[in-house]
């Protein structure tokens, strides 16, 4: 009955924007086209290789855990459009503050192959130098890098840089507390941040209609950040969409929310198992709508040899994978005295004694490690 | 209602359970005892949790009952709070130890004091089910030990059981109590299995009454959740070497049993307290202080700490130096013992 | 340049819906109209009446704690219309969640007069029984209390009621994480709540600027709740809008926000000054809006007698401010005891030996409270 | 740059100021002596605080290094943290202690943690300024003490200044650290004044040295904060009664520069422990455990806490009762001393 004095949430959300649909059909949409001008044939090639490579760093990974080389791993399979499209419009000089999936963006940002699987062997707490890349290593709190991506913003806005940072984050991390919180100091600030939102459907077994009812995207704009929602499966609208948030952030016109319509084809670790909570056909609709079967559609209408690009890729894929595994193999156990390393920058006399009080322990054992049982008298 | 279903329900025998279905089967109970209590958390419905907990829990009591939530740790706490008000009592599960600090504010200023607040008009009676520990190999918030924290606000009780029995047992008390439990799971002892008497009577045991785990004369070694087990292999061992080590499995975390632990070390004069959280400011210091200002005229020794170190959890591969166990527990009981340990010749203060 | 490929967030807010006018003049609105067909003349002066009263609640209180009798004292002056005009709304058996600010509500929740003070003068934790008037005590934690009636109703769904909740909370609250989680449980069960949210402007010294560049009522449909914004100097308004919200509830619609957009006259509380951080021609521009002063002028425009209205209503007002300065000034001060009382509903023994402790710590004291030295030997 | 400004700065001598003034003091050196410093929280820019410990800090040197936050704690960490990244200093102040735990979880998992998770690549060197304890009259959430829940928190570092001259010493050294520290400010001292020596000199005194603040014999009484003073009295209303009490200032909670305490009991074989906070598993359990430990050897009576009770704050008209005063401080002595005292009779285990 009071139904027209509400604001009305519930308005259908627009179809998300697409670039390149499933069956490889260009779309076209004048803002998005027009930050892509420089998108040739050699960059949609790159894209593709990019995704390829993602792909199988993936496929090795899991691999690798099934062998009992890595403890977890969290795969990325499906979100491949979406985590390069996206990197791929940032500068090496902005700031990466993700989540613990976006493995193919830190693969965009350069890491360094053998220090990308470390963390899920157990080795280290993180693999890389956040400053050796610009980017953050994996977070495993939902949503916290977000406001860690909004302070670096601010920052940039303080010191008069002209970077962005970007925070990736999921579709269940839109309830916490921190992810909102860093829309609404965002806003407050006008900081020149990209919100990149990968909803691929789930949230380990929780469907995205658990956390939202209406379109993510449209989450922003009670915050009065400005949002983009677009097909995730799609590298050219993720790669235009980022790039439109980047020109703006660094235009001073503040932060961005860009929504991917994504999808999580594999498990939410190696250690789930969807099939308890999830369909089959679910799963196989979007299997049609695959990114990079999607990208080699469009490259064949554009007349490109795709046979040979995939090969091309491929090979790419291989050495990537090839050295990946290496360098896993090759790491050695990391060493006692990294269990007390880098706790604090000064000194710490409690600690110190703690690990002198270790050491000694450690040189009381054998040479098998066992404790040898006390013999004569103790002192005190 | 199915026929097995039924049965399940009716099951009043003992069981061979492990940890894990012994709280599943304390909770499914207390669901279908009393139509006021809900579980609730990330996970908990179709998939039953992640480590299959609640497996089954919605399938028979739906989703009214069992609800998954939002993923949101404040959110589920402050709606469970909410729900309390409306007289329900609340079962919550966070999904793992390092994700619970989100919900700390509702917890310690809100669950905590609420029954303060309003001088005992509201009830709080929320069971909040966090499992907890390390050794599983996890990465980073996954192993966390985060009791002292919660034994330090007052308001709530904090227990921790160590094996199948109390496990089944003590849930049934936690959702039973008015007060707010914040029930710490080892979750790396959930597939140890044992004899389960379901038909166990609440209230031959008040909640968190410790107990003599095994007894002894010569130390006593006081340990919780999931270093119950590695005290009393240690005690085993100890044995072999001719010292008979007491082990006190606390149960309650707060507020501590203490009777057992004063009766056992005015006996033996010497204690040894374990736990996997670091030792600075950790349960350890209380129990230590606690001991020492009951027991200080029969003490022989200070009370030995061998506790994780002050560190945040390490990498999993480095996480078995950081987790006590037997070998260090032995050393510890060495040093209250005053037999040669690897800190003797070390002058005082350097244990 | 790629304005339009975004939402836009920054639209210009419309007016804040209003049914009276500061100048006392009637506004139509067919969808708030619609539900105050019952507010006849006497409706009118009853709510006049309870607008006095809580504005002479709030005095007494205030010149209270300038007496030393309270040791602090939030006022709602300039927040009446909303505070009554929302409480008249609901059913007693509603349940109510406020902030430290809603004297006005607890007053039309029926508290007893002497226990409405009892936190202000340090007496109790909070003064009354949730129970007898169905309103949790205030919150202080800001934000906190629209979780409860999240879950409060959650649970009058769960168990087939038909009542709702109400919570109530600042423009400044509109930040906390627990507010917007609020919001994402509410849409995400349905829950039958209305979240009233008093725009007063300020949060201590912060204007409401700084945590939104765009109107509160916009925040809600991001999470996909159906929004009101009123004017909060309206009681017609605020009764209709809640009114509106409070049958959505009912008839299973979930969820409702109302930004009622009003000002506090007074400073934040008695500690604090506000002419550090802002402009007295704010305050005047906002002292022509007085809610009380525009419900006069409308009666007025009714033919009504304005000034036997008054007079009758500061009348009723004397006495309740008389019931309230006795009903504190013969309060005792609590009992020791109190200060272990009911942190626990079971058996505790370490609090009943500190307790015991104390006991025998003040029986060892003499009679004017000191400590008497000891003499003799100590023993063990 | 006024010259007023410039005069204020270029001020090394010694002032008259009150706690309150000092810290104000120090803030503002520490942003004219590094353009990476900022200061953020709720109020603190055109109001100065509800303290008024920024007071004028905003109007010098701008709202871009002395921010208005918006209202949300873990909003105010957490982009604080991402400033860090970006390598800035930034000066948190929380408004009351009730109001830190939103931003526990920032605290706990990213604050504390950051450092170890990157390996020391990224610098934490976050100051987080609490006004914390009671004894000014305030409603519920605004007298608490939660030093223990951070002192527990490794990768943090905790302090608390006792008096005008430490607070102006250690804010600057706070922020001079490339760790976090939490600053605990005992909001009842704000207005005490001293001395205060401006042009003192950083690098004379480790962050947190601890410090006997006043010397004597019979018995050690450790204090940190708020109750320093109270300590203080406490001791010469001892001297009185012919008992030397030494009072040790901690001023750092964790780590404790524990050589100071150490020595002291040695000396005097007896020690009493004093804090506002509640008793169970807080920090003076630490210090006891650790005494025992250290000076087990040395010691005539199991060290004595006295402390807060195991409570939610109480209503400010019965705080009194629950903060330690200088009366039950000297009870607490007695007992250390084997004195008469309000336990006597009973039996061991009574104390
Ligand atoms: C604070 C917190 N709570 C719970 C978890 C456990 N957890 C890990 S991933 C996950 C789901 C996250 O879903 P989403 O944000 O959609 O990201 P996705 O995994 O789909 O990439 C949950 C609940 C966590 N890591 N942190
Ligand atoms: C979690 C928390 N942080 C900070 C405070 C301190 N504080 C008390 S009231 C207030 C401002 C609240 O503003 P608003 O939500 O607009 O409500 P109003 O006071 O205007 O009614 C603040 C910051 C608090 N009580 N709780
Ligand atoms: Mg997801
Ligand atoms: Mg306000």
């Amino acid at each position: 009955m009071s139904r027209n004095v509400l604001s009305d949430p519930a308005t259908e959300a627009a179809d998300p924007i697409q670039l390149v649909a499933p069956d490889g059909s260009r779309h076209h949409h004048p803002d998005l086209d027009a930050v892509l001008t420089d998108v040739n044939d050699d960059a949609l090639a790159e894209l593709y290789t990019d995704m390829v490579v993602a792909r199988r760093i993936d496929t090795e990974a899991t691999a690798l855990q099934r062998q009992g080389e890595l403890a977890l791993w969290p795969p990325l399979l499906g979100q491949e459009a979406a985590q390069i499209g996206s990197a791929r419009a940032l500068r090496p000089d902005d700031f990466v503050f993700s989540s613990y999936r976006e493995n193919g963006v830190a693969y965009c940002r350069g890491v360094d192959l053998d220090d990308l699987l470390t963390v899920w062997r157990g080795n280290a707490s993180s693999g890389w130098d956040p400053f050796a890349i610009n980017m953050a290593t994996p977070q495993i709190i939902i949503g916290a890098q977000t406001l860690h991506a909004v302070g670096y913003a601010m920052g940039v806005k303080f010191d008069g840089g002209d970077q962005a940072s970007i925070a990736y984050f999921g579709d269940g991390a839109v309830t916490q507390g921190d992810v909102n919180e860093a829309l609404a100091f965002a806003a407050s600030y006008q900081a020149p941040v990209v919100f990149f939102c990968q909803n691929n459907h789930w949230a380990i077994s929780e469907p995205v209609s658990l956390q939202t009812r209406v379109p993510i995207a449209q989450r922003a704009s009670g915050f009065g950040i400005p949002a983009l929602r677009i097909d995730g499966n799609d590298v050219l609208a993720a790669l235009a969409a980022t790039r439109i948030a980047l020109e703006r952030a660094r235009a001073g016109d503040g932060p961005t929310f860009i929504e991917a319509v994504t999808y999580r084809m594999g498990p939410h670790t190696t250690a789930d198992d969807p099939t308890r909570y999830r369909d089959r056909a679910e799963l196989d609709a979007w299997a049609e709508k695959d990114p990079l079967i999607r990208v080699e559609r469009f490259l064949a209408t554009r007349g490109m040899a795709v046979d040979g690009f995939r090969e091309a890729a491929e090979h790419r894929a291989d050495d990537v994978a090839e050295a990946l595994r290496q360098g896993l193999i090759a790491k050695t156990d990391p060493d006692v005295e990294d269990v007390f390393g880098e706790v604090y920058a000064e000194e710490h006399p409690w600690l110190a004694r703690q690990q002198e009080h270790y050491r000694r322990y450690l040189a009381s054992l054998d040479d098998s490690g066992d404790r040898t049982p006390p013999t004569g008298e103790g002192d005190r | 209602m199915s026929t097995e279903t039924a049965q399940r329900e009716d099951a009043r025998g003992t069981q061979t359970l492990t940890f894990g279905k012994a709280i599943n089967a304390g909770l499914r109970r207390a669901l279908s005892d009393d139509p006021k209590v809900l579980v609730m958390g990330e996970d908990v419905g179709r998939l039953g949790g992640v480590f299959r907990i609640t497996d089954g829990l919605q399938a028979e009591f739906g989703p009214e009952r069992v609800l998954d939530s939002p993923l949101a740790e404040s959110g589920i706490v402050g709606t469970a709070v909410g729900l309390a008000y409306r007289g329900f009592r609340p079962v919550i599960e966070i999904q793992f130890d390092g994700f619970v600090y989100p919900a700390f504010d509702q917890i310690v200023s809100q669950v905590a004091k609420l029954r303060y607040r309003t001088r005992g008009r509201l009830k709080m009676p929320l069971t909040i089910r966090i499992p907890f520990g390390g050794g599983i190999g996890s990465p980073e918030h996954h192993s966390e030990s985060p009791e002292a924290y919660f034994a330090h606000t007052a308001g709530l009780r904090v227990v921790s059981p160590s094996n199948p029995q109390d496990a089944f047992t003590m849930i049934r008390q936690a959702i039973a109590s008015d007060d707010p439990v914040v029930y710490f799971e080892p979750k790396r002892r959930y597939h140890e299995k044992a004899e389960v008497d379901l038909g166990a009577d609440l209230s031959a045991m008040p909640l968190g009454a410790a107990r003599v785990a095994s007894p002894g004369t010569d130390v006593t070694l006081i340990a919780y959740g999931p270093l119950v087990k590695t005290a009393l292999d240690a005690a085993q061992a100890a044995a072999d070497e001719d010292v008979s080590v007491e082990v006190i499995d606390l149960r309650s975390l707060s507020p501590i049993d203490f009777g057992p632990v004063e009766a056992s070390v005015r006996k033996t004069g010497r204690a040894v307290i374990t736990h996997e959280a670091g030792q600075f400011a950790g349960l350890g210091a209380e129990i230590a202080a606690s001991i020492t200002e009951r027991c200080f005229y029969h003490l022989e020794h200070a009370p030995v700490r061998v506790t994780g170190f002050d560190i945040p959890y390490p990498p999993s591969k480095l996480e078995h130096h950081h987790l006590p166990d037997l070998d260090r527990i032995l050393d510890g009981v060495d040093r209250a013992m005053d037999r040669p340990n690897s800190l003797t010749g070390l002058v005082e203060g350097g244990a």
